[in-house]
């Protein structure tokens, strides 16, 4: 709990706005390439549309639940520079992308890249997860 | 002649006529077992090479070896499929396919070193071997069934009224043989049934034979499945001396499940890590976290790489199944999508690139509802369960997309006038004969040429977990590599007999070197000797390195190949001997690809390979310089002009023609192929000696 | 109803509910096999036979005008009950598989009722054969009219050729029994004492423990007898039953009589000496 | 008259009657003692009670450990036979390919049970208790007449008592005692074929009479580098 804790005061809380916009869905142009490498194929690009599906292919865990359950994560690669750009720019979540980037510094491989962004990536999810629940509990039932 | 390993006898079903004949393996067993004889098999009964893969002069031979059904590590259940394919572009050549599990022990213990089927029936049938009981028998019930409903109805057939999950008998003797186990049955899909080019062959839950879409060249024929049930014995010339092999193999090479000497660091990393270790369980690579299940081997295998589930889902896949689709991030549907595809019985590594490049094209506004390439596949839930079921159902049953794809997605590109662009762009990464980019191209080219040099992606690992998984899988954990990369190399050049290290530098110069030819031609001889045609697991052997009894890192090749050959057949096989059958079964494959129209031309990657440099860190034994270390490769590209003269000293050195790269008399009478040479003269594409 | 027709009813039908029994038990759940539950009638079998020989009167051969006695009762008992154990021993021994001969049945409820079956035909065959041997015993002179004598050979060879239809040879003046038939005998007493004893011996591995090499030993003179007899077996029928030359004998062994002109012409030596009723009556 | 009427008797044949009446009495009391003799151990002698020693040695297998490789049924053929044939293995791995773990595999080896039922059913001795090699339930097969009443009675499906259809008689399990194509020293007092090939190490071997269940011994040989590669260890 601590972690989430720390990571309380790490990010303001997004409106509803800021997360719709935030986990749309992307064009030809926006997408992101992350490196799925496996011994048995070798490396397949993974063409990113959207920022939950960043989550999910980073961290092998459909990206709603990656607070309780945490990370699945194979090796997913990405170049971390272009990363934050992507989620500064395109995703639009600048705190995110600024935590990213100084969360990475000395992280210099995979493993600890994914280590580094896990805590971090958990939060933020969390916290637009809240967002979109309080909606839907607001919307009024169907009769 | 040797006293152990084979059962005498091969089966030959002309399904035109539904007659069957027995052919002696000892006219076939100069070329040692499985694609040796496959491939001489096909020489013999097949006059005109340059038929199509459709027609029903088509040999299709599944060939077991003399390891087939033996304790010999990891070499017991692979099954070699050959003839001529459906899938590659421009030509569909002659190739080969394999599949694990237990096919070939069974036929094996039926009394059956391999089966050729010809002709094609009328109507829908499956063939029924019971030890030396041979039965063509109406499929009318089976078509439409799905792969393992297939197989669940014939085991019941071939059973009867007896349980097989008890002792039953085979036949209506007791001393007819008794036996606890399922027939095992190879059989095809919709997929196959609908003549799709990527379909393919499905033994049990997951063992499939993909490549060349054998599926389709069944489906042709009318074939739905073949099955066969044994209770034979195989003789072994030395028993005793093959358990002490065994046991001293497993001991030495393999993975201490209860105390491991090299063990993942990270468990979520564990699938990964097992292509260095060896861990059980490691094959789907991408599952390591699977849930709750066991590790699930093939007949005889001592690493045992797969993973059956608590859901069933996901049996036997591993490999390329892994990653057929994983977009929801939910492991459950990862499974179900690949098991679906299974059940439909196509193959995965003509579809695992066919959906990421189609949802480009649909975010390009090309593809879609209406759009140039119309598909109303609901492509807006790319990342649903719901998507790719319903993709890979169209596939199969060709509507939709489907249409276009169930001829490969190569012929679809080419029809929708994408191919030159795409593979140009590298949107398409398919670098060779219309298969998608499996290791680096640029980089790792006893991959690439020898894909190029050959019929297809050569899929074999033996020296890429070594060069390439080793330095990455030991980085992404931020571990030091295992081995400095210039012991790496010598190791590989000693063990390989090659002698030169150089033949295992990937450096923008080293992949042009005639130390890299060398290394090259090793391999396809190798291979095509050990693996295909003695049924060698191509994710066990060779064991040029061994990771797993600490300071000790001799590998079991190239001592123990030999050694096993001997206890098994009584047979004594040098080395060198093995490496020259290996060659002489390469040139016979590629007079027949010389036959079908193989031109030094043709041998060509698509422009990506050339013109677009890798932007990937890639890790690779290289002298850069002057000094031996692991390069990430970033930046390079294959040089037109460099690999041209690669490709000329490459001819050379296999004896072939370097100015259009056919086989010539010398080379050929040198192998024992003179016929060979009189076929191929007589064609007027002999190539000319010394040139 | 004669006596002697009484005599084969009854032992006919006593086999016949054997067998019928051997089968169904075969299926019965948690039965035994025969061999084990009731392997005293092995043993009471043969003395049975004794007995029985003990309280049989015999009757010697003879003419009674124009027919000749050539077996009675007591040699028509014999014959059959040895001649059907053995055919059904034979059957039933081969079907379960013996030597190098695989099985011919499968595993469980087929192979109990074959030895089951094996079985009965022991007991059948025991009695027949020890009623034989005591009968014989208290007649010596029946067995030796078995024996070939110094004519073995030429009257063999005479004979054959003759069947042949080869010209120069003539019916040669047999006795009783052809030549040919007493050498036959020689061999099927032979390989019948082998399977008697080893036969008891595997019975006796149902009571009692006996050495493992002793059995090895038994099982495989048992099956290499088990040729022998057949052979024999086969020959015997062929010659006795399927010949037509043979059909007049093979009558007289359920009606005990040939006619005067097939004793004169087919077994000449022995006609010679037969007693004529009215001598032996006075 | 009837062919053989006993009340005749011709005169002047004393010394054949007096054989006749010693024949016909040796048939009389022989078939007397055969027949009292049976009475009395059917009726009077009390039923022997079965008691064998309990076996030195057992397998366990853990059934969530097992690949399903078959390499123990390759071994156990090939050290005892000398030839590969999974069918004449004395273990058995039945799976199905398309099942849910834990049912997809099972393994079927002999129990060496306390009270062998195979051993009790045998008539002829040949499935025995071996006191010479720690007390393994074994096969004598030149004693087998091939009644397959082992196999009838083991308790267990498969039966562990099996039918060597090439050789024609019973077999099974004799924890490697008789090994005549390996190199080891098998048997109680040694190591067993099956236990030393499996890659997973799913098999051991114990002196230890084990716990019984209705699926097999009750043992669990998964260690925490099980959990490391990502398979259950409860």
């Amino acid at each position: 709990m601590t972690e989430a804790s720390e990571a309380q005061v790490r990010f303001d809380a997004p409106s509803l706005e800021f997360v719709q916009h935030a986990i749309r869905e992307l064009g030809f142009e926006e997408r992101f390439t992350v490196t799925k490498m496996s011994g048995g194929i070798g490396n397949t690009r993974v063409e990113v549309y959207s920022f939950p599906q960043l989550v999910n292919v980073l961290f092998g865990t459909k990206w709603d639940r990656l607070a309780p359950e945490g990370s699945k994560a194979t090796l997913a690669w990405v170049d971390t520079d272009s990363l934050c750009r992507w989620l500064h720019d395109v995703v639009g979540d600048t705190e995110l992308a600024d935590a990213v980037r100084a969360s990475l510094e000395g992280a210099d491989y995979f493993k600890a890249q994914v280590d580094a962004m896990l805590p971090l990536f958990r939060e933020r999810v969390a916290q637009y997860r809240t967002v979109l629940d309080d909606v839907a509990d607001a919307a009024p039932a169907a009769p | 002649m040797a006293i152990g390993g084979y059962v005498g006898k091969i089966l030959y079903v002309n399904l035109t006529d539904k007659s069957t004949k027995e052919i002696p393996t000892a006219d076939y067993e100069e070329w040692g077992g499985g694609h040796g004889m496959g491939s001489a098999l096909f020489w013999d009964l097949v006059p005109d090479k340059t038929i199509d893969g459709f027609d029903p002069d088509n040999l299709v031979t599944f060939m077991a070896s003399p390891f087939s059904g033996t304790l010999v590590p990891s070499s017991s259940g692979r099954t070699e499929v050959q003839g001529i394919g459906v899938q590659q572009y421009p030509i569909a050549w002659f190739t080969r396919s394999n599949f694990g599990g237990r096919f070939s022990g069974q036929m094996k213990f039926a009394g059956w070193d391999g089966i050729a089927v010809q002709g094609k029936s009328e109507t829908p049938v499956w063939i029924n071997v019971v030890n030396d009981t041979v039965t063509i028998e109406d499929a009318s019930g089976l078509w439409g069934l799905n792969t393992h409903e297939t197989q669940e109805e014939i085991w019941a057939l071939v059973a009867g009224d007896k349980s097989v999950s008890d002792w039953w008998e085979i036949s209506s003797s007791r001393d007819g043989g008794r036996t606890t186990q399922k027939p095992a049955v190879v059989c095809i899909g919709p997929a196959g049934e609908n003549l799709n080019r990527n379909a393919c062959l499905i033994h049990d839950a997951g063992n499939g034979g993909g490549q060349g879409g054998f599926g389709g060249i069944l489906g042709a024929k009318n074939l739905k499945a073949i099955s066969f049930i044994g209770t034979g014995s195989v003789p072994i010339a030395d028993p005793a001396g093959l358990a002490d092999l065994r046991l001293e193999i497993q001991d030495r090479f393999g993975y201490n499940v209860d105390n491991p000497t090299l063990e993942t660091p990270v468990p979520a990393l564990s699938g990964m890590y097992g292509l260095i270790n060896g861990s059980p369980g490691y094959g789907p690579i991408m599952w390591t976290a699977a849930g709750a299940g066991r590790p699930q081997g093939c007949m005889g295998c001592f690493k045992n790489c797969r993973i059956n589930t608590e859901s069933g889902l996901g049996n036997g896949d591993q490999c390329v199944e892994g990653l057929y689709w994983s977009a929801s991030g939910e492991l459950i549907d990862q499974l179900a999508a690949v098991t679906l595809l299974d059940q439909v019985g196509t193959n995965v590594y003509d579809m695992v690139d066919a959906h990421p490049y189609l949802l480009n094209l649909y975010k390009m506004g090309v593809l879609g509802p209406g759009k140039a390439i119309p598909s109303d596949l609901p492509w807006d839930r790319y990342d649903s369960p719901e998507f790719i079921e319903a993709f890979t159902l169209a596939v199969a049953n060709r509507t939709d997309i489907g249409a276009d794809l169930a001829d490969g997605l190569t012929r679809a590109v080419i029809k929708w006038g994408r191919w030159e662009e795409d593979t140009t762009s590298g949107l398409l990464p398919r670098p060779q004969w219309g298969f998608p980019e499996h290791y680096d191209p640029r980089l790792e080219v006893e991959w690439s040429y020898g894909s190029l040099f050959g019929d297809r992606d050569i899929n074999e690992h033996g020296i890429n977990w070594l060069v390439h998984w080793m330095p990455t899988v030991t980085a992404a954990v931020g571990q030091a590599p295992l081995m400095p990369a210039e012991e790496l190399a010598t190791r590989i050049a000693e063990g390989t007999g090659v002698g030169d290290p150089k033949g295992w530098d990937y450096s923008a110069e080293g992949i042009y070197t005639d130390a890299k030819a060398k290394a090259v031609a090793w391999h396809r001889h190798y291979t095509r000797f050990w693996k295909q045609s003695i049924g060698m697991c191509d994710w066990a052997w060779p064991m040029l390195i061994n990771f797993n009894a600490g300071d000790d890192y001799d590998g079991a090749t190239p001592t123990y190949e030999p050694l096993l050959f001997k206890a098994v057949t009584g047979t004594d096989m040098t080395w060198e001997q093995s490496l020259e059958l290996g060659r002489k079964i390469w040139n016979l494959d590629r007079a027949i690809w010389v036959l079908q129209g193989r031109t030094r031309e043709m041998e060509v990657y698509t422009n990506y390979v050339y013109d677009k440099p890798t932007d990937v860190p890639y890790f690779l034994p290289a002298i850069e310089n002057g000094e031996w270390g692991y390069s990430i490769c970033l930046g390079r590209t294959l040089d037109r002009e460099k690999f041209d003269d690669f490709k000329t000293r490459f001819y050379k050195l296999e004896g072939w023609d370097s100015t259009t790269g056919w086989p010539t008399r010398a080379g050929l009478s040198e192998l024992g192929l003179s016929e060979v040479a009189d076929a191929l003269d007589g064609a007027g594409k002999l190539g000319a000696d010394g040139a | 109803m004669s006596k002697r027709a009484l005599i084969g009813v009854t032992v006919a039908l006593a086999f016949a509910l054997g067998l019928a029994y051997a089968v169904r038990v075969a299926a019965a759940e948690g039965s035994e096999l025969l061999f084990d539950s009731g392997w005293f009638l092995v043993l009471v079998a043969p003395f049975a036979g004794v007995l029985a020989a003990g309280l049989t009167e015999r009757k010697d051969p003879r003419v009674e005008g124009d027919k000749v006695l050539r077996h009675d009762g007591a040699a028509i008992l014999e014959h059959w009950t040895h001649g059907i154990g053995t055919a059904f021993l034979l059957a039933s021994g081969i079907a379960l598989g013996f030597l190098f001969v695989p099985s011919l049945l499968g595993g469980g409820q087929p192979t109990w009722a074959a030895m089951n079956v094996h079985f009965v035909a022991v007991i059948m065959f025991l009695f027949g054969t020890f009623y034989y041997g005591t009968n014989t015993l208290l007649s010596w002179h029946r067995f030796r009219e078995h024996l070939p004598t110094k004519n073995a050979f030429s009257f063999t060879a005479a004979h054959y050729g003759h069947l042949l239809g080869i010209k120069k040879y003539e019916m040669p003046p047999e006795d009783k029994y052809f030549e040919s038939e007493k050498m036959a005998y020689i061999l099927a007493l032979a390989t019948t004492l082998t399977i008697i004893v080893t036969g008891l011996l595997k019975v006796g591995a149902h009571i009692v423990a006996l050495p493992a090499g002793l059995m090895g030993a038994a099982t495989l003179l048992h099956d290499v007898a088990t040729v022998g007899m057949l052979a024999f077996f086969l020959a015997h029928v062929f010659f006795g039953a399927i010949l037509p030359m043979s059909w007049p004998v093979l009558r007289s062994m359920f009606t005990g009589y040939i006619s005067v002109e097939q004793a004169q012409k087919e077994h000449a030596g022995w006609y010679a000496r037969l007693p004529r009723k009215s001598d032996a009556s006075s | 008259m009837a062919d053989n009427d006993i009340k005749k008797v011709e005169p002047g044949e004393h010394k054949e009657v007096t054989r006749r009446q010693f024949i016909t009495g040796v048939g009389g009391v022989g078939m007397g003692l055969a027949l009292g003799g049976f009475l009395v151990k059917g009726f009077f002698l009390p039923e022997e009670v079965f008691a064998v020693p309990a076996s030195e040695g057992y397998l366990l297998v853990d059934t969530k450990k097992c690949a399903g490789c078959e390499t123990c049924m390759l071994m156990c053929s090939l050290v005892h036979e000398g030839v590969s044939n999974i069918n004449l293995s004395r273990i058995q791995i039945i799976q199905n390919p398309f099942g849910k773990y834990p049912d997809d595999i099972a393994q079927q080896q002999c129990r060496q049970c306390p009270y062998p039922s195979c051993v009790d059913a045998c008539p002829t001795g040949a499935m025995h208790v071996d006191t010479a090699n720690g007390n393994i339930r074994t096969v004598d097969a030149s004693k087998c007449i091939g009644c397959e009443r082992c196999i009838e009675a083991c308790p267990f499906t498969p039966s562990r008592a099996l039918w060597n259809y090439e050789d024609k008689h019973a077999f099974k399990c004799d924890l490697c005692a008789d090994t005549p194509y390996w190199n080891k020293e098998g048997g109680p007092g040694g190591v067993q074929a099956c236990v030393q090939a499996c890659p997973t190490k799913a098999i051991t071997y114990t002196g230890e009479l084990p716990v019984q269940s209705d699926v097999g011994y009750i043992v669990n040989l998964r260690n925490s580098h099980w959990a490391t590669i990502n398979f259950p260890t409860d």
